[in-house]
């Protein structure tokens, strides 16, 4: 039983961070640069974004691998479907 | 650290035989109550499925004569007892999502989950005991719309169990409304209550594992359970998802599947697939590792491959995911993803044949008891091979382009869903009937409910694989309308009275079910002598299950040691040279 | 790394994901979240791709600065939900009330935007089922400035944000919950995993509202 | 009675009725051995008094056996049947000789439109008749088909061909039969109450009255 003080990770930092990176991707999407790389940057933003969410404010950052599994096991198959479906356009 | 046997804090439950009725059998958190509820519940839909087929059966096999009794029926489904085809598409639909949503899935993950997961793992009940009240508490008002929409104006939805849009997204092109909307709104319903059962399942499997009960020492029909328990967990949303979008072009005028507006109809088909194939192993796997518990007590031999027993499952499980675009091959799907589609379907067959091939390893130089439950699992093997054997036909989409669509298809369905699931569901009810209820089953009415029912099933069942090679097509209200079926109509009278006989050999299991809760002979703790830990307590447990928890000194499966005398060594047997299990000592 | 503190009297078990049930049970629920999500997202995407036409530009039919505004809301929950985490974790019973309180309050808030979002495009004739024939928009998109026909787009716009609030409204009602518990001092730092649970639900809707967000108003 | 496949009349059914052989030849390898090995255990092995089973965890050399060639097996099957779909399937696989037809489904007819004359689709001389197809022998014939409402599926066993209707996608198929005479077109999805009664014919006629059947009708159309 090891009631440890824990030093708390830097919220306050991170919600600048999402804060700043909302900025950012609300200036590129207004930015008139070609429509491809603006969606391949705000998909980078956000995901970004979602990736400070669920390892800061989630603490996966601090779970054992065991309990990360499960965070990322279904992210594969939420790729698949929009992938395979995504085909009939492109091919 | 290891001192097995600590005493469950969990003894919360130890007051319980003070509940109040209500508390204690209706709104009882008790996992085994819960179970019990839920085989009541799918049993009765089973039942009301039969029920449709044997109406569906005589429209098909005597297309101009009138049903006996069907002038009970009101004029809107089967004026003087000649069904109308409207009400025909209706009852497929129906038959379909009875079967398997309302009765196979419960039956196999509502109760055997629940039932089994923590008295096979020493757990004292499931991780969240409320969560799983709500879930079966949830699956009933799902029933009884689903029931109500019979009774609505325009009739039960009609556009097939797999409902493909626009046929089921505008009212214009069927006539049915309410029917639809009620259909899907209880599907709707009943994945919550799927969802939170399946949430349950997999935390109490990762988290409340009695100590020395390690991953490799979990039954097959836990394992099993596992895995599905994922699939409906990921599976399950997806069809939530589709139904509420499909519910909306219903009701508030949404186009996602109107193609005039800009909607994908193949959207919903890749939809539902996405769920649906995984949807159709999550009916055959518990049945799977059901099997696997009652072929290894019957055989009195260790399952033979335990560690690929386990391997396939994953394996089935993770490939199940990769191959939904097999039904739709034909659909106008782009023809290169068909050819991928078909290559992964292909490679199920693999880790399949290594589930098929290990169960008759099992078997191999046992000592086979041909006790009720064990008949039902070789007839499961059986089945199941003829069904997987005729999905590979299916596979290769080139043949499936002749096939697609056609009674070959309804006889894979059967052959996998009852020659497979269902066959090992009565295998599995025969089997843990003692404990649930504290009685044995009548094993004679058992042994000719199980003859009757292999014989007319196979008689009703396998030659649609021939009309469907003929190319009668499925869904399909009067065969006689095609001058190339009518040839076939002796066969279609043929199967239609083996399915009336097989209806009427169902009544031998329902007398057995009934009569054994009152009358049937007192069963002992442990009457297969098998080896899992829900043997270790009194028939039927009481709440909390042990006082103690469990400890777990070895594998599932020691039947026939040669530590031992007696042929079959439990989990819970405490030999001399066995050491107490080694477990985390964490709060829960 | 087990949480530190105890939350239930220790039993052995076999270690599993070596983290509390409740716990574990959030994140498995997450997980038919995201497919659940997956369902709305990856149709949004598909029928985006299908049809390319139907679409306005983000800024034409939507108000962006009023959901970059929300955007912003939903972060600021976030931060006060963590930080009610943490002030429970350090057995702080007044700045885990307030915290809590402000996430709701927060919470709340970012719902009657939405709201009030709703209400003014459908007060412009921007409904589910596409243009209200004769609204302002309808106008314009029969002068050829906006795509002729939406339906497909508010189709999904409204599906997808309107599952998304009914996430968030139903997660102010469970944190109302918790914060009536707070206030009776039901959490401590030995077993606070009401706080914790609601709190990886709650961070999670605001994951997806990012994405979201991303997706449906800016790109 | 049809114990067996229907007559084949086009050229893709004789090559995917080869495919069905190969398939149930090997599938039938796999059902006698497993069902013969149960029946066989079960009578062989039935519990005597005093006697254990052997005790085995199982067989490495044995699993690897039993997965491999099942594994291989279906490999080939897949290989083999995904040629012949390309040829029938591909995107690119109509022969550009292919005579082409309009088709609409809906519920719950087909309108079948013709050339006419001048050889091309789309113009005045182009005539339309419901549920009945006349084709040419020995020559491939192009349908594109559309649905108006809901799904469909043209599905003509004879000649082995299927194929679905969305609506708004709209599919082009093709095929050659190889045999005169009257065969039936079914719908083979479901597609409302009056699905089962979806029906029509196609006529294969020898190249020269297919010539003169196509000139009297476009005269009756033109003078229309
Ligand atoms: C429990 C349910 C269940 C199970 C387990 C399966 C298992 C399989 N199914 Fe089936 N399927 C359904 C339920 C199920 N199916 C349903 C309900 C439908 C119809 C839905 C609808 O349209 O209404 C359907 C439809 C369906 C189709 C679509 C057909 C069409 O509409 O045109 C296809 C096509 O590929 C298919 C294939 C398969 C395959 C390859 C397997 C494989 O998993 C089978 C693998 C098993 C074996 C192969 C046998 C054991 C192996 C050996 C003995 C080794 C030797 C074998 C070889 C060398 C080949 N199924
Ligand atoms: C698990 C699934 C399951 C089961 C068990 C069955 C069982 C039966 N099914 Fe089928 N069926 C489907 C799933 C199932 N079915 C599906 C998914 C479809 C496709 C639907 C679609 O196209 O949309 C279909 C379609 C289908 C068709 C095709 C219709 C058409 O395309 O036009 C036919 C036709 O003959 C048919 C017949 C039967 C028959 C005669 C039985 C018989 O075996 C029934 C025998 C009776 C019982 C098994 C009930 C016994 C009851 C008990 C034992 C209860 C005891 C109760 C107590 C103790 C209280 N079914
Ligand atoms: Cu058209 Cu069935
Ligand atoms: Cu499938």
């Amino acid at each position: 039983m090891e009631v440890t003080q824990q030093k708390h990770p830097n919220y306050v930092g991170v919600w600048v961070g999402l804060a700043v990176l909302t900025l950012l991707e609300l200036g590129v999407a207004f930015l008139g640069w070609s429509k491809l790389v603006i969606i391949l940057l705000l998909v980078g933003l956000a995901l970004w974004k979602a990736l400070l969410v669920a390892l800061y404010y989630m603490h996966l950052r601090f779970e054992g691998n065991r309990m990360r599994i499960f965070a990322i096991a279904p992210l594969p198959l939420a790729v698949i479907i929009v992938i395979a479906v995504l085909t009939e356009f492109v091919w | 650290m290891a001192t097995s046997a600590v005493p469950l804090e969990q003894a919360v439950h130890s007051e319980a035989h003070e509940l109040p009725f209500i508390r204690k059998y209706i709104f009882s958190t008790d996992h085994k109550i819960i179970g019990i509820q839920f085989l009541l519940f799918s049993l009765l839909f089973l039942l009301l499925g039969g029920m449709l087929a044997g109406m569906m059966r005589w429209q098909l096999g005597f297309p101009d004569a009138p049903m006996p009794v069907g002038t009970i029926l009101p004029e809107t489904m089967a004026p003087d007892g000649i069904l109308l085809p409207e009400f025909y598409n209706s009852l497929v639909t129906m038959h379909g999502t009875f079967m398997v949503f309302f009765a196979i899935m419960p039956l196999l993950v509502g109760v055997f989950g629940n039932y089994l997961i923590p008295l096979k793992i020493g757990a004292p009940d499931m991780a969240f005991p409320r969560l799983n009240m709500a879930s079966f508490w949830i699956a009933v008002p799902a029933g009884i719309l689903m029931l109500a929409g019979f009774f609505v104006e325009g009739g039960h939805a009609a556009a097939g169990w797999t409902a493909y849009a626009p046929l089921s997204a505008d009212p214009e092109w069927t006539g049915v409304s309410t029917g639809q909307q009620l259909w899907l709104l209880s599907l709707a319903i009943l994945g919550l209550s799927s969802i939170l059962g399946a949430t349950n399942y997999i935390s109490t499997i990762v988290n409340l594992r009695a100590p020395g009960m390690t991953w490799f020492r979990l039954p097959l029909s836990i394992w099993a359970l596992f895995i599905t328990a994922i699939l409906v967990l990921l599976a399950i949303p997806i069809l939530s998802g589709a139904a509420i979008m499909l519910f909306f072009d219903q009701t508030i005028g949404t186009h996602f599947f109107d193609p005039t507006d800009g909607g994908q109809p193949l959207l919903w088909q890749h939809l539902f697939w996405y769920f649906g194939h995984p949807e159709v192993y999550i009916l055959i796997l518990p049945a799977m590792g059901v099997v696997s518990d009652i072929i290894a007590n019957g055989s009195r031999k260790p399952v033979f491959g335990y560690h690929s027993m386990v391997y396939a499952l994953i394996a089935i499980g993770f490939l199940g995911w990769i191959v939904w675009g097999h039904h739709m091959f034909q659909s106008g799907m782009n023809p290169t993803l068909g050819t991928a589609f078909m290559i992964s379907t292909m490679l199920i067959a693999v880790p399949s044949a290594i589930k098929v091939f290990n169960w008759m390893g099992t078997m191999w130089r046992g000592n086979i008891r041909l006790h009720v439950p064990m008949l039902h699992s070789v007839a499961f093997v059986a089945m199941f091979v003829i069904g997987g054997l005729s999905g590979v036909f299916m596979a290769s989409n080139t043949f499936d382009i002749y096939i697609h669509d056609t009674y070959f298809i309804v006889a894979h369905i059967h052959y996998v869903l009852f020659g497979g699931s269902l066959f090992a569901i009565f295998g599995a009810i025969t089997f843990w009937y003692p404990k649930m209820f504290g009685r044995m089953m009548n094993s004679l009415l058992g042994k000719i409910h199980f003859w009757l029912t292999f014989v007319f099933f196979n008689l009703a069942f396998f030659p649609m694989h021939s009309i469907g090679l003929g190319g009668h097509m499925r869904r399909l209200y009067d065969p006689s309308q095609y001058q190339f079926l009518q040839p076939m109509q002796p066969i279609n009278k043929f199967i239609s009275i083996s399915v009336f006989l097989l209806l009427a050999s169902q009544i031998f299991f329902v007398i057995n079910f009934i009569m054994s809760w009152f009358n049937g002979r007192k069963a002992p703790e442990n009457p297969w002598e098998d080896n899992g830990l829900e043997w270790s307590t009194p028939s039927p447990p009481p709440h909390g299950n042990w006082d103690k928890s469990p400890a777990v000194y070895r594998g599932p499966y020691e039947f026939s040691s040669p530590l031992v005398e007696e042929d079959f060594l439990p989990q819970y047997r405490k030999l001399e040279t066995d050491e107490e299990p080694v477990a985390a000592t964490r709060e829960t | 790394m087990a949480h530190p503190a105890v939350m239930r009297p220790p039993v052995q078990r076999e270690i599993g994901a070596d983290v509390y049930n409740e716990k574990l049970g959030m994140w498995v629920f997450l997980g038919s979240e995201v497919m659940f999500f997956t369902a709305l997202i990856g149709s949004y995407i598909i029928l985006r791709v299908g049809a390319p036409e139907a679409w306005a530009d983000p800024n034409e039919i939507l108000a962006v600065p009023i959901t970059a505004v929300n955007t912003f809301l939903l972060i600021c929950s976030s931060v006060t939900m963590v930080k009610a985490f943490a002030s429970v974790q350090e057995d702080n019973q007044e700045a885990l009330k307030w915290w809590l309180v402000a996430t709701v309050i927060i919470g709340a808030a970012f719902v009657g935007v939405q709201m009030y979002e709703y209400s003014q495009l459908v007060h412009e004739g921007f409904v589910p089922s596409g243009y209200v024939p004769g609204s302002e928009l309808a106008e314009r998109a029969a002068h050829g400035e906006l795509p002729a026909s939406v339906g497909i787009y508010g189709s999904s716009f409204y599906t997808m944000t309107g599952f998304h609030g009914f996430h968030v409204s139903a997660g102010v009602i469970c944190l109302s919950f918790v914060t009536w518990k707070a206030f009776r001092g039901k959490y401590s730092a030995a077993d606070h995993r009401g706080v914790e649970v609601i709190g990886l639900y709650w961070h999670f809707v605001d994951l997806v509202w990012i994405i979201l967000f991303t997706i449906v108003y800016l790109i | 009675m049809s114990w067996i496949l229907p007559p084949s009349a086009s050229t893709f059914a004789a090559q995917i009725d080869f495919i069905y052989y190969v398939i149930l030849v090997i599938t039938g390898i796999a059902f006698v051995v497993v069902e013969a090995g149960l029946i066989w255990f079960v009578i062989k092995y039935r519990a005597r008094p005093g006697r254990k089973a052997y005790y085995t965890h199982g067989n490495i050399t044995a699993e690897i056996v039993w997965t491999t060639i099942p594994a291989v097996t279906v490999v080939m099957i897949g290989l083999m049947s995904g040629g012949l779909w390309n040829e029938i399937k591909g995107r690119d696989s109509v022969p550009p000789d292919a005579i082409p037809f309009g088709v609409k489904a809906e519920q719950f007819e087909w309108t079948f439109t013709y050339r006419g004359l001048d050889g091309e689709l789309g113009t005045a001389d182009d005539f339309s008749l419901r549920n009945q197809l006349h084709i040419p022998v020995n020559q491939p014939v192009a349908l594109s088909i559309t649905s108006e409402d809901v799904i469909h599926a043209f599905f003509v066993p004879a000649f082995r061909v299927k194929q679905d209707i969305v609506p708004g996608l709209g599919a082009t198929i093709w095929f050659e039969a190889t045999e005169t005479g009257d065969f039936e077109i079914a719908c083979a999805e479901l597609c409302g109450l009056g699905h089962y009664r979806m029906r029509a014919m196609v006529t294969v006629h020898s190249a020269e009255d297919y010539q003169q059947w196509v000139t009297s009708q476009t005269t009756v159309a033109l003078a229309e």
